[in-house]
């Protein structure tokens, strides 16, 4: 478990300003998801707080303590699957907690085995479908022992139905060991469907524009997604991204 | 066995081919003997000569061998060494060129007074060829790891150590073949010019003493047999790069 | 190196009428090759309507270039011809640089070697030519010494300084040379000469070489060219200290001390007992050959006057 | 200019070190100058001794970058060629190999009776220690094409050749670059080497005419021209592959 | 225009079969989308109709003509965006059209500055956000000049917003030229806001298990999309897709 604070940080590359004061806290344990125009500055934030980029200005807090520039606080899944070509899938999932220090095949090949993988431990990266990649980035995220998850459209390339399967053991993982998630995402469904909070990036340059609290209990079923009040939030948030795109 | 069969036939068909050109070129433009001996006449001697040469094929073998490895070790630890420090890497370049432009002309006296007329000095001219294409190639490879998985290793907290071994290393290996390969032709060469700095035994000594006696033909085998030698050692090294480098698409498949 | 074109002479000659013959060095310019240089510089080849070019040798021998045709002449030393003519490569030796043998094993002073029979218990240093056994072999066996009683250690390429530093006690030199090299560091050393203990290793080095066709097709060249050689030589012979500048000029980038003390000592050596210089002496190459067949260092017998001439040389 | 003087020290001040050690120890150990002359010893004849080897100088100069240019050609088009045929790829590799491993010494006398004493046999030896690197570099580069690309420009209907100009050789320019550093720094080497066939000018003929008449201390200014030229030529190499390959992210950013 | 037909289509890697009997036609001009499970097989399909491919068992034919194993039929965006790392965004959408001989870059231009992405011509992908380099490789595809345009899943790293607009621009280019679509997507609502027909496909092997024929009128409207038609039928498809689903 695990507190983030992160206060009014601005970089820009070049001279162009992609990120304007961007100031948000995500408590521990909860699970925050963000949203925001392509191309707005998103990945670059978690570029921020895995410590790769150094911010023009603002810091970063994890737990209190300041991690602006610092690595290897957060269990990252990028935008861009970021396997190694040379490792089979089950090296490949384990790579985060190799980094870590410890290595526990078991649980990979479990995991491996939820995800619908079974049968792939010994392939390589380019034996594998884009959506069959991506699950496998996402199980090294989650493998990974830092307790603040950042995830980048972890799902994008997966149908709706392997999609739900993902999200919903999301969700188990989450509850059962209390990590802290930030969570991009393009689809407001997905958004609404798993966090507490969901926070709205204006573009160009980005800051959070709005931030909205999800109403909805957890667990949180199949049938709140076909409910009315659902739609009603879909729709709020839909037509506040859209005032901040293009 | 098959792909051998299947892989060997064309560099053979080339080469009987180019022998018989040579044959009948030496024939038909009288080229004097001495000068070019026939294939023929070379093969004749590489055949019956056996005796004069056998014994000097082991002492080369062994140094180039020797040689070789401990080349591309050099290689390797030079490379990574100037890769992780980039301070050593500013600094030293200029001293790795310059290694590979001493002629051994100057070198020979001072190796000879350092280390004697044993193997020591031979091996030390051996390592000096072999090293440097190595280090480069690798320093090269180094420098291609792919953005986004070195981005996800530094934000995974990863320690440069862990970055090296498990990105960069890997990600360079290609390259480090393609190096060692150069390297590993270049050896045997280096082993011949390394006997001229005083050996007993050796392919280089048999190819001067052919050489002082206007033996072309056994100059000639000297030189075929430092090619399948070079070509033995290319091959294990092609073998190894097959079992270290398998994750790598058939060719097949992706060209064509 | 000596590109002859350009030195200036008062014979009107034009260039172009002037025959162009190249000569091949051994090696790089020394005092063995002063009478050429001298030649060059003093206008005899021009006087004879020759136009030479000097070339060093570098990785192709001379014996190689004079034999297919690429150059005219070269220089070369009698061993070389001898085992070249035995592989069928048609040399022939023309005139003899210098009479007699100056070679000899070099050793330091302080080892006292002062005959081979003071050889054994040593280590000699060589380049590993079967050559040099049989040599060091043939002088001791004159004094009933043992061979196996020396060690032979192979040094390669390194040279006489270099291998006295790795515990080398005796070694191959040319005196004339390395051994003046050797007076100008202050080294004192002994010299056993070849010609003291075997007549039969008395042969001719280096010698000026041509091949058959030439001779055959151009006698007159050779004769021109052996013209101007001769006087060149015979120059030398009277004028050592004015002959080394002249090398000294055409090569600066010899040492000029070592030319001059090195010309002082081989002028007289050029001659030396001869009726005239260049000439050659039948039972010398036949010693040689026969040396070496008996050694079984040759396969085959040489046919020794066909290996040489002296009708080329001025009367 | 900034630049050059923030990358300059740190090599600079590595010589500048290494000299002082071998000043010291040549005077310390009182090794002897036509051993391993001092580095004063070598810098006065450098600056003292330019009216004998300034003449050497350009034939030399001339030679390698003439050599290194064909050099290039040779390696680049032998490697295309090897690359878009791959029958030609698998029966000529051995004959690549072999002309590495034919010695200086057999060479020589052909290349001399076939092309005079020229400046042609001279450029041929350059031209064959240059190539080689060029084209194994260039071949493992071909290789090494991005899976994705490839198969896009396939289904896109692109032709060997587009394929070729578009992505194999965009792609192969690191690895080539690779290469011809390799094969820059030994360029100087070769024409030093090649001189030794018969020149009458050059560093090579400076150098043999040094090291016969003992001076030592003009062998070592030999080998710094030596080492200027190929740091010189190398650096040159370096621009260009800046200028060339300008697309890659700044080793900044990404390293560190 | 043209008119693609795929018959009865097999293929296996190692001893897996993946896709198992494919038939199908797209008529000239239709737009088709290809619904299925992650890792079923649709990219496979598109490596099959580009040639790169062949098939154990089965021909495709365009026009009439068969194409098995020919290259060069089709404008395709790969599911990687497979952008040159060493050529700027409008050398990288220019080539399509370099590859088959004309380059027009001011049609390029006004593409890039249609999907937002002006001001970055002569920048280099490494420099582009994931969604933005998705962009990019669409705009290549579309600027190339065959008239079978095979995408797949083209949208899947953009905001709902940014996602529509270029759906749109999509059926536009689509109407204007009546080029035929075959387009990979995850997303029911873009399957049915955009195609004329749905295949839906099975896993391992991969068939073609259900064919919808969209009912929805063009020019189609964003109202259609809150329908409760649209609702109805976006339910059967789900339910026919994870049937085959894990
Ligand atoms: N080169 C290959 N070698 C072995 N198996 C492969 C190879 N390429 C693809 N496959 C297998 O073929 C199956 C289908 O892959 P494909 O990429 O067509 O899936 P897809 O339907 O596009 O999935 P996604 O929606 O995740 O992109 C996968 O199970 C994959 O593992
Ligand atoms: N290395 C870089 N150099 C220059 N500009 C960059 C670089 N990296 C990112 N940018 C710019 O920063 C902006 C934000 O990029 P980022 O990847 O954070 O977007 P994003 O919100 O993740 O978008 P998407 O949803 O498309 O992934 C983009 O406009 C991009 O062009
Ligand atoms: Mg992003
Ligand atoms: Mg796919």
């Amino acid at each position: 478990m695990s507190k983030l604070e992160i206060n009014h940080l601005s970089i820009s590359f070049g001279s162009q300003k992609i990120l304007d004061d961007i100031t948000f806290t995500a408590e521990e344990g909860e699970f925050i998801s963000i949203l925001g125009p392509s191309g707005s500055g998103k990945s670059t934030l978690f570029n921020l707080i895995g410590g790769i980029l150094i911010p023009d200005e603002g810091s970063i807090l994890l737990d209190g303590k300041e991690i602006t520039g610092k690595r290897g606080s957060i269990s990252y899944m990028p935008q861009s699957h970021a396997l190694m070509p040379w490792r089979t899938i089950l090296d490949n999932v384990l790579l985060g907690q190799e980094i870590a220090g410890k290595r526990d095949e078991k649980k990979a090949l479990e995991m491996l085995g939820k995800a619908g993988l079974k049968g792939y431990e010994k392939h390589y990266p380019h034996e594998l479908s884009g959506g069959m990649k991506q699950r496998v980035s996402f199980i090294r995220s989650l493998l990974s022992p830092q307790s603040l998850i950042c995830l980048d459209e972890p799902f994008s390339a997966l149908d709706e139905f392997t999609r739900f399967e993902m999200q919903n053991w999301l969700l188990s993982v989450w509850q059962q060991y209390k990590r802290t998630i930030l969570f991009i995402t393009h689809n407001i469904d997905e958004a609404l469907y798993l966090s507490d909070r969901i926070l709205v990036l204006s573009n160009k340059p980005a800051s959070v524009q709005k931030e909205f609290i999800v109403p909805f209990k957890r667990p949180r079923t199949e049938e709140m997604l076909y409910s009315a009040e659902f739609l009603k939030w879909k729709q709020d948030i839909y037509r506040e991204i859209k005032q901040y795109s293009l | 066995m098959k792909t051998l069969v299947e892989k060997g036939w064309r560099p053979t068909l080339v080469l009987v081919l180019l022998f018989i050109i040579w044959e009948f070129s030496v024939k038909i433009l009288e080229i004097e003997q001495w000068l070019l001996p026939a294939p023929s006449q070379i093969f004749n001697e590489l055949i019956h000569g056996t005796d004069v040469y056998l014994e000097h094929l082991w002492p080369t073998i062994q140094l180039c061998i020797i040689g070789l490895a401990i080349g591309c070790t050099v290689g390797i630890v030079t490379g990574i060494i100037l890769h992780i420090v980039p301070f050593l890497r500013q600094a030293f370049y200029p001293i790795l060129i310059i290694s590979q432009n001493i002629p051994t002309i100057v070198l020979a006296p001072l190796l000879v007074i350092w280390f004697g007329f044993g193997m020591l000095p031979k091996i030390f001219v051996i390592i000096l060829v072999c090293f440097f294409p190595i280090t480069i190639s690798l320093l090269d490879g180094f420098r291609q790891s792919d953005r986004d998985v070195m981005n996800y290793m530094k934000m995974a907290g990863a320690t440069k150590q862990q970055i090296f071994w498990k990105l960069e290393w890997p990600n360079a290996l290609p390259s480090l073949f393609s190096g060692i390969k150069i390297s590993a032709t270049y050896s045997v060469m280096g082993a011949v010019i390394s006997e001229w700095l005083g050996a007993s035994k050796g392919i280089g000594v048999y190819m001067q003493l052919s050489q002082s006696s206007f033996r072309t033909d056994r100059v000639f085998v000297a030189i075929i047999l430092i090619v399948i030698l070079s070509l033995l050692l290319l091959g294990l090294i092609m073998l190894l790069e097959k079992k270290m480098i398998r994750w790598r698409p058939k060719e097949g498949k992706s060209h064509e | 190196v000596g590109n002859g074109q350009d030195e200036s002479s008062n014979d009107s000659k034009s260039n172009d009428e002037l025959e162009k013959v190249k000569l091949v060095l051994d090696w790089t310019p020394n005092t063995n090759h002063t009478g050429l240089y001298v030649a060059q510089d003093k206008g005899y080849f021009e006087e004879e309507g020759l136009d030479v070019e000097i070339i060093m040798p570098g990785e192709a021998t001379a014996e190689n270039l004079v034999a297919s045709g690429q150059a005219d002449f070269g220089i070369s030393y009698q061993e070389g011809v001898t085992l070249a003519r035995t592989q069928d490569i048609p040399l022939v030796s023309i005139a003899a640089i210098i009479q007699h043998n100056t070679s000899g094993f070099a050793s330091l002073k302080e080892q006292n070697i002062t005959s081979p029979k003071d050889f054994e218990g040593k280590t000699y240093g060589g380049w590993g030519s079967p050559i040099e056994a049989a040599v060091i072999e043939s002088i001791m066996k004159q004094e009933d010494a043992n061979i196996d009683e020396v060690e032979i250690i192979n040094v390669g390429n390194t040279d006489f300084f270099t291998a006295l530093e790795q515990n080398i006690d005796f070694f191959w030199i040319y005196y004339g040379w390395t051994g003046i090299e050797a007076e100008i560091r202050d080294i004192p050393i002994n010299m056993i000469y070849l010609t003291d203990y075997s007549e039969k290793l008395d042969y001719y080095t280096p010698v000026i070489i041509t091949n058959e066709d030439h001779i055959a097709d151009n006698p007159e060249t050779v004769r021109k060219f052996l013209a101007a050689v001769t006087k060149g030589y015979e120059f030398a012979i009277e004028n050592p200290a004015e002959a080394a500048d002249i090398l000294i000029e055409a090569v600066p980038e010899l040492d000029a001390e070592l030319v001059k003390k090195s010309q002082e000592w081989l002028s007289p050596k050029y001659q030396d007992d001869a009726p005239r210089w260049g000439e050659q002496k039948l039972e010398v190459w036949e010693n040689y050959a026969d040396w070496l067949y008996e050694n079984e260092l040759m396969d085959k017998q040489l046919e020794a006057e066909k290996a040489f001439t002296n009708e080329f040389l001025p009367e």
